[in-house]
């Protein structure tokens, strides 16, 4: 009873959430709107982000590879192919699976903060190789002067900030429309299963390491998507766009907003990008004191808002059973690790 | 008569400390077997080697005239070979019914397993009459995290039930339980269908006599005797261990 | 049990998502960028946090400088400077642009540091139709006829001292520079000219060694390759923290001995403090050096000196030049200066008198045709400073 | 003979880089080797910690005169600023529950962005100077080749904290204390200290060993606005790969990280900015899958 209620109150602030959303470019000013599809797109990564950290507890650092392969994807097709956005979405989510496909072998069976540094070292890789190739990606001045885009074939481009929110606005709810039904299927609920308990889920007989390579070549597409919306919002991407602070801020606007939920992910990131470079514009030199600050308030203010981050969080070394452990100790499934 | 699941000659050491020192094992269809023996005696050691959790520096490991020494736990599991653990081991924030459908899908035809609209047919056709028989129809929709010990316990069972198992592998199934729960559970266990072979590992002699029909004592890594209960009751070589041992 | 809690800080953060949105935007529609008033919005943006503060602080000192000096007026209207932190790059720089030309509705933007932000800041400018008169980073871009430069080319300072290395260094010459847009465009100014003019370069496959940047802390490997190459000089570019860490190695090293050519940024303002002995006798090249001896740069160093410790560097030289363009410019706007009217006027200043000598902007690339200095660092009182030595080329084109 | 020339030549350029590997390397584990009581200890991710090593070569920057008396008394004062800022971060932790590493990552992040400002607010956007002893100056010749005498010296001093922290860690009671801990968690629980008491002196002393690095690594990794980050990074790296709470291992992988960011450049520089990286990707993911192997599930 009580459950339903919460149930209809959250629905409800979601769409209210979302009729605000699509009513703001008229009542906000032209600098806000722009800001807001940029976030969009960023609030997209994540996402991603959530997915791969909440729902199937692998935390990571990385999720800008994928995001910036969507991004220069999305931009040499629209420079050279097409400029529907349509099929520029796709391009875009195609080429983040397919990275993140690769790089599936190097993360899929790490754990808690050895995923954390792995996909650290693939970010990082991947900002490296954008700022070298500069054929392709005009180095690490960026690209610039990217054709507007058309949503769909004999739309208009979107030549103003509304245009470009909206089309970001839509896009982002149809994807993370699409992840939240994913969700509620078996494949979501083996993948929260998972989370709560690897160990119990493998020995149920389940192939744990597929699922987990499924929910990252799917984090990867959507951030990939999200890449393409960066390009719409900002005509312009450099592989400063995707950088360790870009990813390190996701990660905690994701701790903030609750890993587990993606709702929670998509308005913690959105929020933290908005605050970043809302300060830049008004705090000129002090942006990263009031954000270290905010930082540490959000802990005190939502201390059990990231309580949840469990499943696999913890040392590695803990589910793993060690030669030194005691013969009784190795088959505890060990569902918290808190050590 | 074949054995279904034939352990030959299996040490595993941590260390220099031998935990397994050539133990020799066999289960057969439908048979109850109980595994005893005083503490550190090797026998969760013995059961995370059959379950695959734990690889054996020597010998090997045969299930349905196979050798599963390669496979890990999941293959196992899906061979047959289901697991109950110490702890009960549930996804806390599932609730009990979709605890066994998660419990159910490995054993299902890839067809079936993904067919849409199935998740509630398996919920209604295999998960219902489970948690009906273990008593939990009225927290199947509760997360399992919320249950009561005893309650996970039934839940952790009606799991290994789910994954339609050939061989199902009990550790101290009666740990932390209540005598009243402890009744239920020795009821349920009595009651599973003897296509079900169990592997039991209990220190509780009375619950073992109850459950099982050949025992066999580990002692310090090794068989130390195997037989019926009313033979090991009187062995005075087990008492002896026993006397030793255990408290 | 903590099913509850996290839906009340999704419904927090919703909140907070609430207030900074409305905040925002009641703080938002300002509209035009002259008012009736007779004042003027300039907007600068510079990086006042992160790698390259130094710099970015220079740069608003710098225009700020002009403005105190000028009796806070630019074209005789009274300013409304807006400033905005660039960060460490475009990710923060776009945002911060957005916010001056779409909230603040500036009538010209300054400043900005990096390359990159630079370039990310370009596609709003062709949509605001908004001129950038910048004082630092300039990149490769394709349409340049809303940006302005007061700066440099980045591959202009290594074709001013080709000629000069080439005539004094008896022997091939090892270029190294940090591996990003500045450092390929630095080397290659520099590699261009000097090949053409029959110099050698001693690297061993005929191509600049590039270093990770800015991850590269540690130079000795790159030393004991410029060692074993045998080359009798050194030409390179660095900035920042890596220009301290080159120099300080580079003076403890094996090849301590070899002449270090460079592009002036090695030791340009607050590095050179920091590098200390190590830069002495360093041979650079740069547009400005604070002993220049003209009218208007003893006023300049004069004014800065009043107000800042040491000597104006060029980041300062080229914000308060941008303050003197935007100056005149908005003077020759006419009663309207829309920002279209400074853009055009801009283009018609001819000749500008500046503290490094008159210049003017090239009408193809939009940045300084100027005359280049050959410094090196020598004592100059209790401390080390970059002293000319001599006039290099005019460069620009 | 001709050959053995010839051989010596082919060695000859990378001795300085590999011994300049082992001053960064040494470096790097001082400056880690806090870390790893964090994680190992208290199980704390610390992204603070580049801001100690920060406060300690800011320190060394504004104490350092070019005598030795400033270099000691810098060192005393580094180490306690650092130590007390390491004490006031198990302060603002104490909310936020043991091994809750998002967390404390969250909130460590926030401290070191706040600190960081605050920092190079206080001391100046600029990198600051930093005068070594006349003495460590200028340059040795080692092998035939000019080396930078202060690294050298490094390379003696840090070998001896190496050491001492060795010995500390077999031999005093507080070391093995520390090595239990590692071991085995819940150890720590059943000892009767309080966990606010453990985390404090857990931070303390990564806060000393940090600002110790910090003020004694200032002519290597000086201070400056990015300081803290480099620091932070290279630290997570060694410790991750050095095995999370093993200080052996975290030597081991410091030395690499060194001898990857100096020799690895100097044999392979068309691979350098790609080393790091993809060296630590490649053996974290090995590593990952071989503890995987034991379950092989699938």
């Amino acid at each position: 009873m009580r459950d339903e209620v919460i149930r209809r109150a959250r629905g409800a602030v979601a769409a209210l959430a979302l009729a605000g959303l699509v009513v703001a470019p008229w009542v906000v000013d032209d600098y806000t709107t722009a800001i807001l599809a940029r976030t969009l797109a960023l609030a997209l990564v994540g996402v991603s982000v959530a997915l791969l950290t909440g729902v199937a507890g692998m935390p990571t650092l990385g999720q800008t590879a994928p995001y910036a392969a969507g991004a220069y994807a999305c931009a040499v097709v629209g420079s050279q192919i097409s400029d529907v956005g349509v099929v520029q979405l796709a391009v875009a989510a195609v080429a983040g699976a397919v990275l993140a496909a690769l790089t599936v072998p190097l993360v899929v069976h790490a754990r808690g903060v050895i995923v954390l540094m792995i996909t650290l070292a693939i970010g990082e890789l991947a900002v490296t190789v954008l700022g070298r190739w500069r054929s392709v990606t005009g180095g690490t001045d960026g690209l610039a002067g990217i054709a507007a885009v058309r949503p769909f074939w004999g739309l208009p481009v979107l030549a103003n900030d509304q245009d470009r929110y909206l089309y970001a606005l839509v896009v982002v709810t149809v994807l993370v429309g699409a992840v939240l039904l994913l969700l509620r299927t078996r494949a979501g609920l083996l993948l929260r299963a998972g989370r709560d308990d690897e160990t119990r889920l493998r020995a149920s007989g389940h192939r744990v390491p597929l699922y987990l390579s499924g929910a990252h070549i799917a984090a990867g597409a959507i951030a990939g998507a999200a890449g393409s919306l960066l390009v719409v919002a900002q005509q312009y991407i450099s592989p400063a766009d995707f950088g360790f602070d870009t990813s390190a801020l996701l990660l905690l606007g994701v701790v903030i907003g609750g890993t587990a939920s993606i709702g929670g992910a998509l308005v913690g990131a959105a929020l933290v990008i908005a605050v970043r470079d809302w300060l830049f514009g008004v705090l000129p030199g002090h942006a990263p004191l009031v954000l270290g600050v905010l930082f540490v308030a959000t802990v005190y203010l939502l201390p059990t808002g990231v309580h949840r981050a469990r499943g696999r969080w913890g040392l590695p070394s803990e589910p793993a059973d060690q030669p030194d452990a005691s013969p009784e100790r190795d088959q505890a499934t060990v569902p918290e690790l808190h050590r | 008569m074949t054995g279904l699941l034939t352990v030959e000659d299996v040490s595993v050491r941590y260390g220099s400390l031998a935990a397994l020192a050539g133990v020799d094992l066999c289960v057969h269809d439908g048979q109850r077997h109980a595994l005893i023996g005083p503490n550190g005696a090797g026998k969760t050691t013995l059961l995370n080697v059959i379950g695959g959790s734990r690889k054996p520096q020597h010998g090997r490991v045969i299930f349905e005239g196979r050798d599963v020494g390669r496979l890990g736990p999941a293959a196992r599991a899906r061979r047959g070979i289901n697991r109950i653990h110490q702890r009960p081991a549930v996804f806390a924030t599932l609730t009990a019914t979709e605890n066994v459908v998660v419990a159910a899908l490995p054993r299902l035809t890839p067809r079936r397993r993904w067919w849409p609209g199935g998740r509630r047919r398996i919920a209604q056709h295999r998960a219902g009459p489970l948690l009906d028989q273990m008593g939990l129809t009225d927290v199947a929709t509760v997360p399992a995290g919320h249950l009561a010990h005893g309650q996970r316990r039934q839940l952790e069972i009606a799991m290994a039930l789910a994954g339609r198992p050939r061989l199902l592998l009990l550790d101290e199934p009666a740990a932390g339980l209540s005598a009243v729960e402890v009744g239920r559970l020795v009821e349920l266990l009595q009651a599973l269908p003897r296509a079900v072979a169990v592997l039991l590992v209990e220190h509780r002699l009375d619950l073992v006599y109850a459950l099982s029909d050949t025992v066999t004592v580990l002692r310090d890594g090794r068989t130390l005797a195997a037989g019926t209960p009313d033979e090991i009751r009187t062995s005075p070589l087990v008492r002896q261990a026993y006397a030793d041992g255990v408290a | 049990m903590p099913l509850t809690t996290p839906r009340r800080s999704r419904a927090l953060t919703a909140t907070l998502l609430a207030v900074v949105l409305t905040t925002s935007a009641a703080c938002g529609n300002d509209a035009p960028g002259t008012s009736a008033s007779g004042s003027i919005k300039i907007g600068l943006l510079a990086s006042l946090s992160g790698t390259y503060q130094a710099v970015g602080t220079e740069i608003r000192d710098g225009f700020q400088l002009y403005l105190d000096t000028h009796d806070g007026k630019l074209g005789g209207r009274q300013v409304d400077l807006v400033i905005a932190d660039e960060g460490n790059g475009a990710q923060t720089a776009v945002p911060a642009a957005t916010k001056l030309l779409k909230q603040d509705r500036v009538s010209a933007l300054t400043g900005i540091v990096g390359g990159g932000s630079v370039a990310g800041v370009t596609p709003l400018l062709d949509e605001m139709k908004v001129p950038l008169v910048g004082s630092n980073g300039r990149p490769e871009l394709k349409d340049v006829s809303r940006v302005w430069h007061t700066s440099y080319l980045s591959d202009e300072p290594g074709a001013a001292i080709a000629q000069h290395v080439h005539d004094n260094v008896k022997g091939s010459v090892y270029a190294i520079g940090p591996d990003y847009q500045g450092g390929w465009d630095e080397l290659r100014g520099f590699t261009d000219a000097f090949g053409k003019i029959g110099g050698k370069l001693a690297n061993s496959d005929g191509k600049t060694t590039f270093t990770p940047f800015p991850a590269t802390t540690n130079f000795t490997p790159y030393f004991a390759r410029i060692k074993a190459s045998g080359a009798a000089a050194v030409y390179t570019f660095y900035a920042g923290s890596a220009a301290v860490d080159f120099v300080k190695q580079y003076a403890q090293s094996e090849i301590k001995d070899v002449p270090l050519y460079a592009a002036g940024f090695l030791t340009e303002g607050g590095v050179l403090n920091a590098q200390g002995e190590a830069a002495r006798d360093i041979f650079s090249v740069l547009n400005y050096s604070p002993d220049l001896d003209n009218a208007e740069n003893r006023a300049f160093v004069a004014a800065w000196k009043a107000k800042h410790d040491g000597s104006p560097t060029t980041y300062a030289l080229a914000s308060y030049d941008a303050a003197s363009v935007l100056d005149r410019a908005i003077g020759a706007a006419g009663s309207d200066p829309t920002p279209e009217a400074i853009n055009t006027a801009i283009g018609q200043l001819g000749q500008i008198a500046s503290p490094r000598g008159t210049w003017q902007f090239s009408t193809t690339t939009h940045s300084p045709v100027q005359k280049w200095y050959l410094r090196q660092v020598r004592q100059d009182g209790r401390a080390l400073s970059n002293t000319v030595v001599g006039d290099l080329a005019t460069v620009g084109r | 003979m001709m050959v053995v020339a010839a051989g010596s030549n082919r060695i000859d350029p990378y001795l300085i880089p590999a011994l300049d590997g082992i001053a960064y390397g040494l470096l790097v584990f001082v400056a880690a080797s806090g870390l790893v009581f964090c994680f190992g200890v208290a199980n704390i991710l610390n992204l603070a910690h580049g801001m100690l090593y920060a406060i300690g070569g800011y320190t060394a920057a504004a104490l350092f005169d070019g005598g030795w008396a400033s270099l000691a008394l810098a060192l005393t004062v580094g180490v306690l600023a650092a130590a007390a800022a390491g004490v006031l971060l198990a302060g603002l932790l104490a909310p936020v529950a043991a091994g809750n590493h998002l967390s404390q990552a969250l909130l460590t992040f926030g401290v070191a962005l706040a600190g960081g400002s605050l920092l190079v607010a206080g001391f100046g956007p600029d990198d600051p100077q930093v005068l070594v002893p006349a003495a460590l100056e200028g340059s040795v010749v080692v092998a035939g080749h000019r080396y930078a005498a202060y690294r050298l010296v490094f390379i003696v001093v840090a070998a001896v904290i190496a050491a001492a922290l060795y010995l500390v860690m077999r031999r005093t009671r507080a070391g093995m204390l520390v090595r239990a801990a590692v071991d085995d968690p819940e150890m720590v629980a059943c000892l009767g200290v309080s966990p606010a008491r453990i985390r404090a002196g857990v931070l303390a002393a990564a806060g000393a060993l940090a600002g110790a690095a910090g003020v004694l690594g200032a002519p290597i990794i000086g201070p400056g606005t990015d300081t803290a980050d480099t620091v932070l990074l290279l630290s997570l790296v060694v410790v991750v790969l050095g095995g999370l709470g093993s200080m052996g291992g975290t030597l081991l992988a410091a030395l690499a990280i060194g001898e990857i960011q100096t020799l690895g450049v100097a044999l392979l520089p068309s691979a350098a900015p790609f080393l790091l990286f993809a060296a630590m990707a490649a053996v974290l993911a090995v590593r990952a899958r071989g503890l995987a192997s034991r379950w092989r599930a699938a």
